[in-house]
């Protein structure tokens, strides 16, 4: 169906919406990244097996359906239940007919599978009041777990393309631009720069063609938002580029996904095509005499490409090596005309913003990071998963209130924001707002919302080794401070963590991480040392214990510590069955012994054991 | 072209002070440079300077990948430039009168430049086979 | 090559544009069909898109979604992204490493399994993660790690 | 025309020039080892890297390569500060550690006051400093027979498949470039080789002189069209039948003359 008039555009909506409405129960099964790890896509077909075998009455095949990432994974496999909002977490495939019995049938509650805070032991009915919900306010993220990404229907049904057609029949492309620009809204890829700047840049360079690119290329480990948006509503980063390039004047465009996301690519792809059939893009979109086509380029796996002129070269099918930008890439971006780059949860946001009105978005968040931000939790924390809330909430807010804390009964130690370009933040760090300057100040950076956590079973110089290894293998090795610097400062790193370095080491790595962030010539290199130089910054005495101590007080450097068994084993044979090196003897209810030569202190003993019969020292 | 190089082989005795003078014209840390002219014996005691005729169709100039080698309006030379030479050669083996030459010693390529404007060798010519006039 | 092995490569090449900006595409296509990219099949790329040889590998060598040797039936990719490395994700690798005696990068002899470890799979709440064929498993203690590659 | 202030002295440039042309202009001593007026500046190798501040943006300072810096009116630039000279002694220090036994490298640190790199020596150095200048030029004559492979601290430079390179035609301006003199090659008296690749030398047909590949002769045939037989002898014995046949001239005008 071709949607060629406004008009048109609502009468098919108010389709949608009835079409929905009709369904009076809905069965949503998240098949976000973490439930599909858990098996989600078995407790999809489950549901619709059963369904379809039972012929419910106020239940159809159809209404069972899958969403993207609902974003309390720690809690996945989840399974939504509308219009109730009945909330099962943990559901595994047995669980699936006793869900359709209980609740579908006798709209009875399956009591287990409820939610129950472990701090307040209060079961919720309805995911709103959980508190991971309930704190969060979602704009980017707003119909990402609510819809089936593959029916656009569903995305037209809630509001989607609204602000297009509002775009091209009430509003100049300079409206526009001012509009974004009066937002506030800052690029979510990592930056913060302003948006609206950008596209005015863009605007007004004389140009016959002009592109407008998406980096969908979310580089950085424990940062998965962009893929729930690519995932779970495509079509809301399609409204937002297809927006942008009516106020810059470009005619085509690429989405720019990481081979690692497969799913992303595939869902992109379809939401593309349905968008194309509808005549929502391609020529002349609405009828409105404007037209914009997007393609899709896949990424080859590479770190660097995050970066705006490496993109562009990949995405021009060559290797993506930064090119040093003292022209920018909005006035020479791709095949040297004037582009705009900006990432996915950017364009996500930017159809909320044209319809409900940039003081509306500015009335959210902070003075100068207005509007709301996607997080990913990871890392050591309870409730792991994926979260929008506004800018300015505090970071102890974010990982205790909705985060839920740390789990196992151990301490806060760090949080890692940013990823490999960011820094790590300690305890005294928690009250600090989370913004783009205030992270900046404080040595680390938003980044594009990765925040791992990190508890007192985390090493410092570990992570910085950790991160210092990962960019030494993601640099491209164009540039010397680059390469040759992160190389070395990495070498002195595992230096430190093998506890033969010596001070002289410690002071040799800071001048060269000062050197290495002005001298290099991208974004990779520039942030690079970020991660020693933050977590030296506040953890310098872990340091000092490495190198004077020869000591691991997180016990986790291998070279530093030694695991022996003491006198709790019961002999289960556990540790011995996943040592990889054979080092662990003893016989079944007797005390087991680590043999120290063989050993290579990689903890698999450790972590199987379960009576706290492994120490480390 | 405002200036013409002109070779008066009759008048050539064959002592070679053109070869020293463009050697040491061209000198780089008080090392001679190689010499771009060479007056030849085409029979018993009879010689022809030969030097870089500065074609207008220069084969140097069509062979060389990089640019590295332009007219000079002013002299009328075909100059290397060597900061854009890389030393490939091609002129060298295009040119087909060989007067694009390998200096080994200053490891660079090197021809005729007429010296700016006042080529050393016709100035220490003592029979005046060698002339740089004004045209 | 095969004369299937060619046509298959001509179907990929009759998706794209014959210009140096399909390059990275086709590749993608090639490794997808083939699970690496053969020699041979590079060639042909270099011809078919005007592009340098030497450009076709450089590209191939750069990025990491490819592979330049033939790898195994399947194919274990152990996540080492920032949340995985501090659940543990080095646990794993020690399991499969000594489990399956080969190192990341690797493939086993027999053509059987190939062990690889990738920069974050954006199932991070879910870490440590391990995706065996395709299918991604989620929390995986280290003594579950060699059963989850053998069952498949 | 634009001014700039370079150390404290205010010079004139022409718009879009590159800083470091201006610099050497000046006389300025600026290290500089990817840099070479035949190829495309890139930014690879750091050296040539100054300060630069403008006079109305107060505090703001900024530390770009001038290789490819363009000039702009007002701006104030800095070559020698203490930063600047710490960011060229930390990459020589680095290189010194990449490339220990490059001579080239060797008497830069010198220079800075290094005789023995602050790091771990790099165990598989081949004393190649990655500044692309061999796969660049290769890139200029069209032939782009080289290029960077892998990435990161594993890149090297190496023909496709570290094997033959097809597209080579033996030319040698890699390894003329390269300002470290990494690129290995061998002449015989009929062959060369490089990059694993032999070629058939052209040999003079008077004395037997090796003259220059075939396959770079036949590519300036083709692209260049400079005439086959200019290719048949050497530089020497082309001088000389140059000199026989003016004196044929020369013979044959004074005979007319009599």
């Amino acid at each position: 169906m071709r949607i060629d008039s406004i008009a048109k555009l609502s009468q098919w909506r108010q389709e949608c919406q009835a079409k929905l409405a009709a369904q009076k129960r809905k069965v949503l099964v998240c098949l976000g990244p973490g439930c599909l790890a858990g098996g989600s896509d078995e407790i999809l077909e489950e549901f619709k097996r059963i369904v379809a075998e039972k012929k419910l009455a106020d239940i159809s095949v159809e209404a069972v359906k899958k969403t993207g990432c609902h974003g309390f994974c720690a809690r996945g496999p989840l399974v939504v239940i509308e219009p109730e909002g009945i909330f099962y977490s943990k559901v595994k495939k047995a669980n699936v007919a006793e869900i359709v019995e209980t609740t579908l049938e006798k709209g009875k509650l399956v009591e287990k599978l409820l939610y129950t805070d472990p701090r307040t032991d209060k079961t919720y009915t309805d995911y709103k009041e959980i508190p991971f919900y309930a704190r969060q306010e979602r704009i980017s993220l707003r119909n990402v777990g609510q819809i089936d990404p593959d029916e656009i229907g569903e995305y037209v049904a809630r509001g989607g393309y609204a602000a297009l057609a509002k775009v091209l029949t009430e509003m100049k492309p300079q409206d526009v631009i001012d509009a974004v620009s009066q937002s506030g809204l800052r690029g979510r890829g990592g930056g913060g720069f302003p948006t609206g700047r950008k596209w005015a840049t863009c605007a007004r360079e004389e140009s016959d063609i002009r592109y407008v690119l998406c980096n969908g290329d979310e580089g950085d480990p424990g940062a998965f938002m962009d893929r729930c948006i690519m995932e779970g509503d495509p079509h809301s980063v399609l409204e937002g580029m297809i927006i942008c390039a009516y106020a810059v004047g470009s005619r085509e465009g690429y989405v720019y996904v990481r081979e690692e996301y497969p799913l992303a690519v595939i869902n992109m792809q379809k939401a593309i095509d349905a968008a194309h059939e509808c005549g929502l893009l391609g020529a002349n979109i609405l009828a409105s005499g404007f037209s914009y086509d997007i393609k899709i380029s896949r990424g080859g796996g590479a770190f660097v490409c995050g970066e705006s002129s490496a993109l562009m070269r990949s995405v021009a099918g060559e290797v993506g090596e930064p090119r040093a930008k003292y022209i920018r890439s909005v006035v020479k971006g791709l095949h040297d005309k004037p582009t705009v780059l900006n990432n996915v949860e950017t364009y996500a946001t930017v159809p909320v913003i044209m319809e409900k009105g940039a003081d509306w978005f500015r009335s959210i968040g902070t003075e100068k990071s207005t509007g709301t931000k996607a997080f990913s939790l990871a890392g050591k924390v309870r409730n792991t998963g994926l979260i929008e809330v506004p800018m300015g909430i505090s970071l102890r807010e974010i990982i205790f209130d909705i985060g839920g804390g740390i789990p196992d009964g151990r301490e806060f130690k760090a949080v890692q924001t940013g990823g490999p370009s960011g820094g790590c933040l300690p305890a005294d760090k928690l009250d600090l707002p989370v913004d783009f300057d205030t992270l900046t100040r404080a040595g680390s950076m938003m980044g594009s919302g990765g925040m791992i956590i990190m508890d007192d079973r985390t090493c410092a110089v570990d992570v910085a080794r950790y991160f210092l290894n990962f960019l030494v293998e993601e640099s491209c090795g164009k540039c010397v401070p680059c390469r040759e610097g992160l190389y070395q400062l990495h070498k002195l790193c595992v230096k430190i963590c093998e506890g033969k370095a010596t001070e002289n080491d410690l002071a040799l790595m800071e001048r060269l991480s000062k050197v290495i962030q002005t001298a290099s010539l991208c974004g990779l290199g520039q942030s690079g040392p970020n991660p020693f130089v933050s977590t030296v910054q506040y953890f310098r005495d872990e340091y000092l214990a490495h190198i004077r101590d020869k000591k691991c007080p997180a016990g986790v450097c291998r070279e530093l510590i030694t695991y022996t068994i003491n006198d709790k084993c019961t002999g289960c044979l556990a540790c011995i069955k996943v040592c990889p090196v054979d080092a662990i003897t003893g016989e079944k209810k007797k005390l087991h012994v680590i043999d120290q030569e063989a050993c290579t202190r990689c903890g698999s003993c450790y972590a199987v054991c379960n009576f706290d019969a492994v120490d480390i020292v | 072209m405002k200036y013409q190089f002109e070779v008066i082989p009759s008048k050539c005795i064959g002592c070679r002070t053109c070869e020293l003078a463009c050697a040491f014209a061209h000198a780089q840390n008080q090392k001679p440079g190689k010499s771009r002219i060479y007056p030849l014996a085409y029979a018993p005691d009879k010689y022809v300077p030969v030097t870089c005729l500065q074609c207008d169709d220069a084969a140097c100039v069509k062979s060389c990948m990089f640019n590295a080698l332009r007219r000079n309006e002013e002299t009328g030379a075909v100059e290397l430039d060597k900061e854009r030479c890389v030393k490939c050669g091609a002129c060298v083996a295009a040119c087909p009168f060989g007067c694009a030459l390998i200096d080994d010693v200053h490891d660079e390529i090197v021809k005729c430049d007429l010296c700016g404007g006042s080529p050393a060798c016709a100035a220490f010519c003592p029979t005046k086979a060698l002339v740089y006039k004004r045209v | 090559m095969t004369r299937q092995d060619l046509t298959k490569l001509t179907a990929i090449f009759d998706h794209y544009p014959t210009d140096a900006g399909s390059l990275i595409g086709v590749l993608q296509d090639i490794q997808r069909e083939f699970h690496y990219l053969p020699r041979e099949a590079m060639t042909k790329t270099a011809e078919t898109l005007g592009v340098p040889l030497s450009k076709v590998y450089s590209v191939a060598t750069f990025y990491n979604a490819f592979s330049l040797t033939p790898r195994g039936d399947t194919i274990v990719r152990v996540c080492k992204g920032t949340a995985c490395h501090i659940k543990g994700a080095d646990l794993l690798l020690d399991q499969l490493e000594s489990g399956l005696g080969i190192k990341p990068g690797e493939t086993t002899e027999d053509m059987k399994y190939t062990l690889e470890v990738v920069n974050c799979v954006g199932a991070c709440a879910m870490a440590p993660v391990m995706i065996v064929n395709n299918k991604y498993h989620g929390n995986v203690a280290c003594n579950r790690a060699l059963k989850l590659v053998k069952k498949d | 025309m634009v001014h700039i202030t370079i150390n404290g002295k205010v010079v004139k440039a022409a718009e879009g020039e590159m800083l470091l042309t201006v610099l050497k202009r000046e006389g300025i001593d600026i290290p500089a080892l990817c840099h070479h007026e035949a190829i495309e500046p890139t930014g690879n190798c750091r050296l040539c890297m100054v300060e630069i501040s403008r006079a109305e943006w107060e505090g703001w300072k900024k530390h770009v390569t001038s290789c490819l810096y363009p000039v702009e009116d007002g701006l104030i630039v800095n070559t020698h500060t203490p930063e600047v000279i710490e960011i060229r002694k930390t990459i020589i220090d680095l290189q010194l550690a990449n490339c220990p036994d490059s001579d080239v490298i060797q008497k830069m640190a010198e220079e800075y006051g290094i005789y023995k790199t602050s790091y771990e020596t790099v165990p598989e150095g081949d004393n190649c400093i990655m500044c692309y200048a061999c796969t660049r030029i290769c890139e200029v004559l069209g032939k782009s027979a080289i290029s960077a492979v892998m990435r990161g601290h594993k890149k090297v430079i190496a023909p496709p498949f570290g094997e033959e390179p097809p597209d080579c035609i033996g030319c040698l301006a890699c390894a003329q470039i390269c300002p470290t003199n990494v690129i290995p090659w061998t002449d015989t008296d009929s062959t060369r080789t490089i990059w694993k690749k032999t070629f058939d030398l052209i040999t003079c047909t008077s004395c037997g002189k090796a003259v220059i590949t075939k396959d770079f002769a036949e590519y300036l045939m083709a692209q260049r069209q400079i005439p086959k037989e200019y290719f048949e002898t050497c530089d020497e014995c082309k001088r000389m039948a140059t000199a026989r046949k003016m004196g044929e001239i020369v013979t044959k005008a004074q005979e007319a003359a009599l």
